[in-house]
């Protein structure tokens, strides 16, 4: 219920940044729509924890600031790599074991890895939490191993707490 | 002019891509490209807008980010659903 | 800007041509049902092209409705893509189903195989079990 | 004024009622002697109309008749002149004598389906008048291509796998030739000469070469293959199949005049006699007519079968009027119009003996015919009367047509065609003669016992009135005057 | 694919803003390039995408073949019927300023009426499309 | 003074976010494999566009073109990865040997090169219940 | 009274939007049953309006009609004058019969429930050929064309042959390029005078500096409605499209569609770009009529050496199109009136035998030509309409084939071409040939077992099959209405009042 009415209050605001015409026609419209899409989602079933985890704003407030910066540092070193022909790629295929345990800490993990240039979670093997992954480079494949990212990860799961 | 540079760039990204759409060799390769392609027109449109101060196509390129996506989609699952025997029970479940 | 504009016209032009040409030479070229679908979209899309060039997307007035609605402004050339982009669609879907059952007939979706396969005696006795099969 | 105005409404009346007839016959089907009163009425009523019309005729008058205008330029007329006049006088009475004759074959050999037969008969009566009196050549082809189709019922009538062969080169040849050189003559014609109606002197003298006009003469004649100019002459001998009133009908009523009627007229009317004679278009046919006359009196002698032979001898006479046509001299004109009449009166009186013989006798064969006329006496004199006739001795008609069309010959120094007209006329005795002999002269060998009354009481009528055009030719002599004078 | 929970989470959570933004293009088309077609587009890829994750079954929860195949005939209609009230209140065929007291609001419910049936007959052609594809590999 | 912030800020983010598009698209060309190239489209697509589509909402300032970039760039960070994740998958899973699971195996003998393969064989399995291989972990 | 007058205001609107509105009832309540009534209902009313429109083009010249009461500037502009109007009267009247006609014949040949979307198909392709020919819009022409196609290659897929399957595909396939290029030329047309309105076009035309924008978007228009109308040589699709289509198809197609095309040409052709325009070398009358009298004989050649009877009709359909462009290129007023009757009588006449050949399909089984012997026994009234049918395609006098080729040969007098009147005859020859071999069989033949067992068609199928071919007689023998409605299309073509 309280998901229901977060995700129409949500959707509502979506509306009106994208809207940018404040008449009672469209606005009155963004209410019923909002919420209807709502209803919609909890009953057929799209908005439920996974489809709205509106309960780990408070981790991502950490933890995608952190993740941005990654992926420059690692933008930079995969330039590099293209760029320079004598920088050699190593690219290399791997499993590591996931600490996340929830499907959203477990499919964001998964993104950040893949949103990280460098590498690449090719497979998530959620019944023995590991993820194949594939890197480019062996500095890229050890930032992954060093695990800092499933600490970071595992911590926003938790909603914030390191 | 960083407008017109950043457009330049894409446009030449964009060449580049292409021939990797031609080139391959596997089918994942020209998905690879395309997609990326697709994303190269986006942005195209969105700094072509800005270029000529007529940013009313953004709600196009969203439109066509979503469309570029369900396209790679439908094409791995084009390729995919043969030899998914189980589907169907999955389906039924 | 108007060399922009200029430049875009031209390499506008240059591509609509280059297009319909990769896409008229697949759909007569290629063998493959499906991947002359794909030449005919190409072709169908340098369409949308063509009309874009008198769109004026390039420094031209928005195709908008006047907010006080007393005179609706000329959408014409986004309205022929948008029309043109939904037949393209719809010639699309209808050929790939065409060429899904015609897979399902025949077996096969290399156009020189389909037709051999209703020629000579082996053919009439195949044909009549038909598409519904 | 009055005159013409009754002349066009009896023109109308001449398609009318045969129309009229067939309709009454497929509606009293049920009422066998209705029905057939229906066709005797029918018959007189028509003969009495044509009649009707034939003062007007004699005395210059031609009557018209437009039916309707399909577009600008293209009408449906009908108009009288002296040799429709005369084709249709002849259609009209032979279909009393037929209608008579036909009762008594079709209840004699309790034929079937015979409310279908006299109302294609009838039906075909309608498209012979409507060819006799057509006012152009468009509205000649539509009667034309009726008689083909309604006659085609009547040649299958048998519906046996020989008839229904002979059906189908009977309907493929006629329809055949008139689509494929018939109708492109038309259109030719029409474009050539800017219409396509009947003039006296032609339409296409100076609008056409020599050549381009032998060309077209030849689509005409091929074209109305009715004519059965060989090479396209199989249909009729296979069409022998049908029953015997048919036959007479194919061969002396309607068909086969219609399509020598249609060359004839061609030659009057639209090329013009003077035209052909100045331009010599129409000399190639003198030869190719002469031909199928010889060729087929040749195959008439070898004919074992009765009506097979007569078939051939149609074949040939036919090609008299043929040739009289291609001579383009006015006195061959008017031997071929007589010629017209005579070849119908005598060949009906020679199928009505022939069917009458099968009809009491079964007998088909000429060799089974030992002195049959000994038992048959009223039926073989008929056909005697009939076979003089087809030789060309007084006193019967078939002489005067044939007198006509060897002074028109001969005025023309065409000596090949005299020469024809005399070799054939000794093999037409050659093989009509020894039948009439041998029904006579052979031992009877059993009693007397004719066909049906119907049946002698018609072919009495016409072997009479073989004689009598003989004597008095007043009628076709004055319409075949009026046919070349100017 | 659909195993994968990559793919299902990302869909799932991609819906209602997706469904959402369908329908801001949809009630905004007066005021840019857009309307029913788009926005039926949208809608429709929303869909497919989640019937390609996450399985045609799912999908056909969400939205019916039976559904489908009576939307685009119904798009059709209201377009259609749109069409026959202008003309029953004296206009021509679409004319939409007789369709209220006012031409502007005449102008106004007319083409969002239309932009309506538009939207719902692009949306369901498009799933239909998709759905007589899917079902065909399937079996 | 902010607008010259704002236009140096989105100067700046919109070139580099550029140079980084080019690069990936050139990394497209120099990139050996398919899995290799993947890394370079992971530059053009997450880091180049973000950049770019960033630095026109900086440009645009506060407007709904802002806000309609920010959503595009939401949608792209959190589509894209599911995407590449599924190429990726989508490419092992039918056959595609990655270049550097060979190389890998090539420089530590043949051993290696079978472990490799198992662990290949392993991920690409549609049912991954069965007992992974643990060595990579080790290694 | 008033009403009548408001109806009479909306004609245009209601000839498009019945069959469109038609079809959308069949789909929304998608019951087996209701389909067919609703559908007749619907050409019903669409065939009324035509009528109608008729009388009020007679009496008004041009009717236009303002789609949204805008400008035509900006807005799509319905316009019905004499040329169109005969195409709308042809096209609703053929489709309605067709639709009588397809009662039973659908039931046979299609699974029960694909029933309702065959029908909207056939109202869908309807609307689309008659938007065709009343829209005075350019594009929309290629949107409603693009409807008609798409909706004709559906139907061609429910033809129970697999090879139907194939048919459509190419059809898809070349029907596609040939709208593609259409719609190019049209946006040719568009970029060199900024409007849609074909009589916006005309009156833009002169201030056009560019000729060679103007020539590509002809050579474009030209080559795309070539495509669609099965011009020779582009007419390889339609055999396989005919020959495979479902009978009720095949007659809604072959007696209308390529002639809207044809309408679509001569619109071009005469109102826009001038007839007597040369494209660089080429004159175009010289190219049509060269083309035209290769459709008239190879075409009519090829009919003659085919198996199955749709087929050998579709042959023939691409040389009597060949007649009705010539008609179109000899550009005076009696080849006008030519091409113009020929799009009604050969309607008409292809209508009967496409619909005879469905129901020798229903009670035979099979089109085969060997399939149909000695069916003039045991069907006999099925068999009379197709004799009917097959003399009016040669073009025998009583029929209406010969009315319309009366006035192409006249035309090709009054054009100087004697020897185009010759080959006019001289290809007739050839339909001599291969419809004599249909009627020899159907007549001549011994029937086989499936035709022994056959009986004649039911009435509901044979009476709107007996009603085309009576009305090749009718109009074969009085052409007055026929002749005056294409008359006063020629007329208006070539720039006068009717
Ligand atoms: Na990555
Ligand atoms: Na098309």
């Amino acid at each position: 219920m309280i998901r229901t009415v977060s995700l129409a209050i949500w959707l509502f605001a979506f509306w009106l940044l994208l809207s940018g015409h404040y008449t009672l026609w469209l606005v009155g419209a963004g209410i019923v729509i909002s919420g209807g899409i709502a209803v919609i989602g909890r009953l057929t079933g799209f908005a439920d924890e996974e489809g709205h985890p509106v309960e780990r704003i408070l981790g991502g407030l950490g933890y995608w600031p952190w993740l941005a910066i990654e992926m420059v540092k690692s933008s930079i070193d995969v330039a590099r790599t293209i760029l320079d022909p004598r920088r050699p790629i190593e690219p290399q295929l791997f499993e590591i074991s996931v600490g996340p345990k929830t499907a959203v800490g477990a499919v964001t993990y998964a993104n950040s890895i893949t949103l990280t240039p460098g590498t690449v979670t090719v497979a998530v093997d959620r019944e023995h939490d590991r993820f194949t992954i594939h890197a480019l480079t062996k500095a890229g494949a050890e930032g992954v191993r060093s695990g800092e990212m499933d600490r970071r990860v595992v911590a926003f799961e938790k909603g914030g707490r390191t | 002019m960083i407008l017109f540079a950043a457009l330049l760039a894409v446009l030449v990204a964009v060449a580049l891509m292409t021939f990797r759409t031609v080139a391959g060799p596997t089918t994942f390769d020209r998905l690879l490209a395309a997609n990326s392609i697709g994303n190269g027109a986006i942005l195209i449109v969105a700094l072509y807008g800005f270029l000529t101060d007529r940013p009313d196509f953004l709600d196009l390129t969203l439109t066509y980010a979503l469309l570029n996506y369900v396209g790679v989609f439908a094409v791995l699952k084009f390729f995919r659903a043969g030899s998914e025997p189980d589907e169907q029970a999955e389906d039924a479940r | 800007m108007s060399l922009v504009a200029m430049l875009a016209s031209e390499a506008t032009r240059f591509t609509i041509v280059l297009v319909m040409v990769a896409g008229l030479y697949i759909v007569i070229a290629r063998n493959n049902l499906i991947k002359k679908l794909v030449g005919l979209s190409l072709f169908q899309s340098s369409v949308y092209l063509l009309y874009l060039l008198p769109g004026k997307i390039f420094g031209g007035t928005a195709p908008i409705i006047d907010p006080r609605f007393d005179v609706y402004a000329n959408p014409l050339p986004h309205v022929l893509i948008l029309t043109a982009i939904v037949v393209g669609i719809g010639t699309l879907a209808l050929g790939l189903a065409l060429a899904i059952r015609i897979k399902e007939a025949y077996g096969t979706i290399e156009e020189d195989e389909v037709l051999a396969k209703d020629r000579g005696p082996a053919g009439a006795a195949a044909r009549k079990a038909g598409p519904r099969g | 004024m009055t005159a013409i105005a009754s002349g066009s409404s009896l023109l109308g009346l001449a398609l009318v009622i045969p129309t009229v007839v067939a309709v009454l016959v497929m509606l009293l089907g049920r009422l066998p002697n209705l029905r057939d009163a229906a066709s005797l009425v029918g018959a007189l009523l028509l003969f009495v109309t044509i009649g009707a019309l034939l003062p007007d005729v004699l005395a210059g008058a031609r009557p018209v008749l437009p039916l309707v205008t399909i577009a600008p330029g293209l009408d449906l007329v009908l108009r009288v002149e002296p040799l429709g006049m005369l084709f249709a006088l002849v259609a009209s009475t032979l279909w009393i004598a037929n209608s008579v004759y036909s009762i008594g074959y079709m209840r004699g050999n309790q034929e079937p389906r015979q409310t279908m037969f006299f109302a294609a008969f009838a039906v075909a009566i309608a498209a012979t008048m409507g060819v006799a009196l057509a006012g152009n050549l468009v509205t000649l082809f539509l009667f034309y291509e009726l008689l083909s189709l309604s006659t085609y019922p009547l040649v299958t009538h048998k519906q046996t796998p020989e008839a229904m062969r002979a059906g189908r080169v009977y309907l493929l040849t006629l329809i055949g030739a008139s689509m494929i050189l018939l109708l492109p003559a038309i259109v030719w014609t029409a474009f050539v000469a800017g219409t396509t109606d009947f003039q006296l002197g032609g339409i296409l003298g100076g609008k056409i070469g020599p050549l381009a006009m032998a060309v077209l003469l030849g689509l005409f004649v091929f074209g109305a293959a009715k004519a059965a100019v060989m090479p396209l002459h199989r249909w009729l001998p296979a069409a022998m199949v049908a029953p015997t009133p048919v036959s007479a009908l194919l061969h002396a009523v309607a068909v086969v005049k219609a399509g020598v009627f249609t060359i004839l007229k061609v030659t009057v009317y639209i090329f013009g006699l003077d035209t052909l004679q100045a331009t010599g278009a129409s000399q190639w046919l003198v030869y190719v007519a002469g031909f199928t006359i010889i060729a087929a009196s040749l195959v008439a002698m070898t004919a074992d079968d009765l009506k097979r032979r007569l078939a051939y001898s149609t074949i040939g006479q036919l090609s008299y009027i043929v040739m009289a046509a291609a001579l383009a001299s006015p006195l061959a004109a008017m031997g071929a119009a007589i010629h017209i009449a005579a070849h119908a009166v005598s060949k009906i009186t020679l199928f009505f003996a022939a069917g009458s013989v099968y009809t009491a006798e079964h007998v088909t064969k000429v060799s089974q015919m030992d002195g049959i006329g000994r038992r048959m006496p009223w039926t073989m004199a008929a056909f005697t009367i009939g076979a003089l006739s087809m030789i060309g001795l007084p006193p019967t008609a078939g002489f005067l047509g044939k007198w006509f069309m060897l002074a028109g010959a001969g005025s023309l120094h065409e000596w090949f065609a005299v020469a024809v007209i005399v070799v054939s006329t000794v093999l037409n005795a050659a093989y009509l003669l020894p039948i009439a002999a041998r029904a006579f002269l052979k031992p009877a060998g059993g009693p007397v016992a004719e066909a049906p009354v119907a049946m002698v009481v018609a072919l009495t009528a016409t072997a009479a009135g073989t004689v009598l055009l003989f004597l008095f030719p007043e009628v076709p002599y004055r319409l075949a005057s009026a046919l070349v004078s100017r | 694919m659909r195993r994968d929970i990559v793919l299902r989470v990302a869909a799932k959570f991609i819906m209602a803003p997706l469904m959402l933004f369908a329908l801001y293009v949809q009630f905004h088309g007066d005021y840019g390039p857009g309307g029913g077609f788009q926005a039926g587009v949208i809608a429709a890829a929303g869909v497919i995408l989640y019937a390609l994750i996450n399985g045609l079954a799912a999908a056909q929860r969400l939205v019916s073949m039976a559904l489908v195949e009576r939307l685009i005939p119904a798009g059709v209609l209201i377009y259609a019927a749109v069409g026959l009230v202008s003309m029953a209140l004296g206009g021509n065929f679409l004319d939409y300023n007789p369709l209220a007291h006012d031409p502007v609001h005449g102008q106004e419910w007319g083409v969002f009426l239309v932009e309506a049936g538009v939207f719902l007959t692009v949306f369901s052609s498009m799933i239909a499309i998709y759905y007589a594809f899917a079902s065909r590999r399937a079996s | 003074m902010t607008d010259i912030v704002a236009t140096i800020v989105s100067g700046i983010l919109i070139l580099v976010g550029a140079g980084f598009f080019l690069t990936g698209a050139i990394g497209f060309i120099r990139m050996p494999d398919l899995f290799t190239r993947l890394h370079a489209a992971s530059l053009s697509d997450t880091t180049g566009m973000a950049l770019i589509l960033s630095g026109l909402a900086v440009h645009a300032g506060f407007t709904v073109a802002a806000v309609k970039l920010v959503f595009l760039i939401l949608f792209l960070l959190f589509m894209g990865p599911a995407t590449t994740h599924a190429l990726a998958a989508a490419a092992l899973a039918a056959g595609v040997k990655p270049l550097g699971a060979q190389r890998h195996a090539a420089r530590k003998g043949p051993l290696k090169a079978a472990e490799t393969a198992r662990t290949i064989e392993a991920a690409t399995a549609k049912r991954p219940q069965k007992p992974v291989s643990r060595k990579g972990k080790r290694r | 009274m008033s009403f009548l007058a408001a109806i009479d205001q909306h004609l245009p609107v209601i000839v498009v939007l019945a069959p469109l509105l038609g079809a959308v009832l069949v789909a929304l309540v998608r019951v087996e049953i209701a389909s067919w009534p609703i559908a007749v209902l619907a050409a019903l009313i669409s065939a009324a309006a035509a009528f109608r429109l008729v009388f009020v083009v007679e009496q008004l010249g041009v009717v236009s009609y303002r789609l949204g009461g805008f400008a035509p500037e900006l807005g799509i502009e319905y316009r019905v004058d004499a040329v169109n109007v005969l195409i709308l009267l042809v096209v609703t009247a053929v489709s309605l019969v067709t639709l009588l006609y397809a009662r039973q014949s659908v039931a046979a040949e299609i699974d029960g429930g694909r029933v309702p979307w065959f029908y909207a198909m056939m109202l869908v392709a309807m609307a689309g050929l008659l938007g065709m020919a009343i829209t005075g819009d350019a594009f929309n022409a290629f949107v409603f064309l693009e409807i008609s196609s798409l909706s004709t290659y559906t139907l061609i897929a429910l033809g129970r042959d697999r090879r139907a399957l194939v048919a459509a595909y190419q059809y898809l396939i070349v029907g596609t390029i040939g709208a593609t290029f259409y719609v190019i030329g049209v946006g040719l047309l568009y970029l060199a005078t900024g409007t849609l309105n074909l009589a916006l076009i005309v009156e833009r035309l002169p201030d056009v500096v560019s000729p060679r924008a103007l020539i590509a978007a002809e050579a474009f228009i030209l080559v795309g409605i070539a495509l669609k109308l099965a011009l020779f040589p582009l007419h390889a699709w339609l055999p396989n499209a005919y020959g495979y289509a479902p009978s009720a198809a095949t007659v809604l197609l072959a007696s209308t569609a390529t002639k809207v095309a044809v309408y679509l040409m001569a619109r071009f052709l005469f109102g826009v770009f001038g007839i007597h325009v040369e494209i660089g070398p080429v004159s175009v009358t010289g190219v049509l009529i060269l083309l035209s009298l290769a459709a008239m004989f190879v075409a009519s050649l090829a009919a003659v050496f085919q198996r199955d009877v749709k087929r050998l009709l579709a042959f023939s359909s691409v040389a009597q199109i060949g007649y009705i462009t010539l008609g179109l290129a000899l550009a005076n007023p009696a080849g006008l009136t030519g091409a113009f009757l020929h799009i009604v009588n050969h309607a008409l006449m292809k209508g009967a035998a496409f619909m005879a050949i469905g129901a020798v399909l229903l009670r035979c089984g099979s089109s085969r030509l060997d399939d149909l012997a000695g069916i003039g026994r045991t069907m006999p009234a099925t068999a009379v309409a197709l004799t009917i049918a097959g003399l009016g395609l040669i073009g025998v006098p009583g029929t209406s084939g010969f009315v319309s080729k009366w006035y192409l040969v006249l035309g090709a007098f009054d054009d100087g071409k004697g020897w185009l009147a010759f080959m006019i005859v001289a290809s007739s020859v050839i339909a001599v040939l291969y419809v004599g071999r249909l009627l020899e069989v159907v007549w001549f033949r011994e029937p086989g077992k499936a035709a022994l067992a056959a009986s004649e068609a039911p009435l509901s199928m044979l009476l709107p099959t007996l009603l085309l071919a009576g009305l090749t007689i009718f109009f074969g023998i009085d052409a007055e209405m026929p002749a005056r409605l294409a008359g006063a299309a020629a007329t208006v073509l070539l720039g006068g009042h009717p």
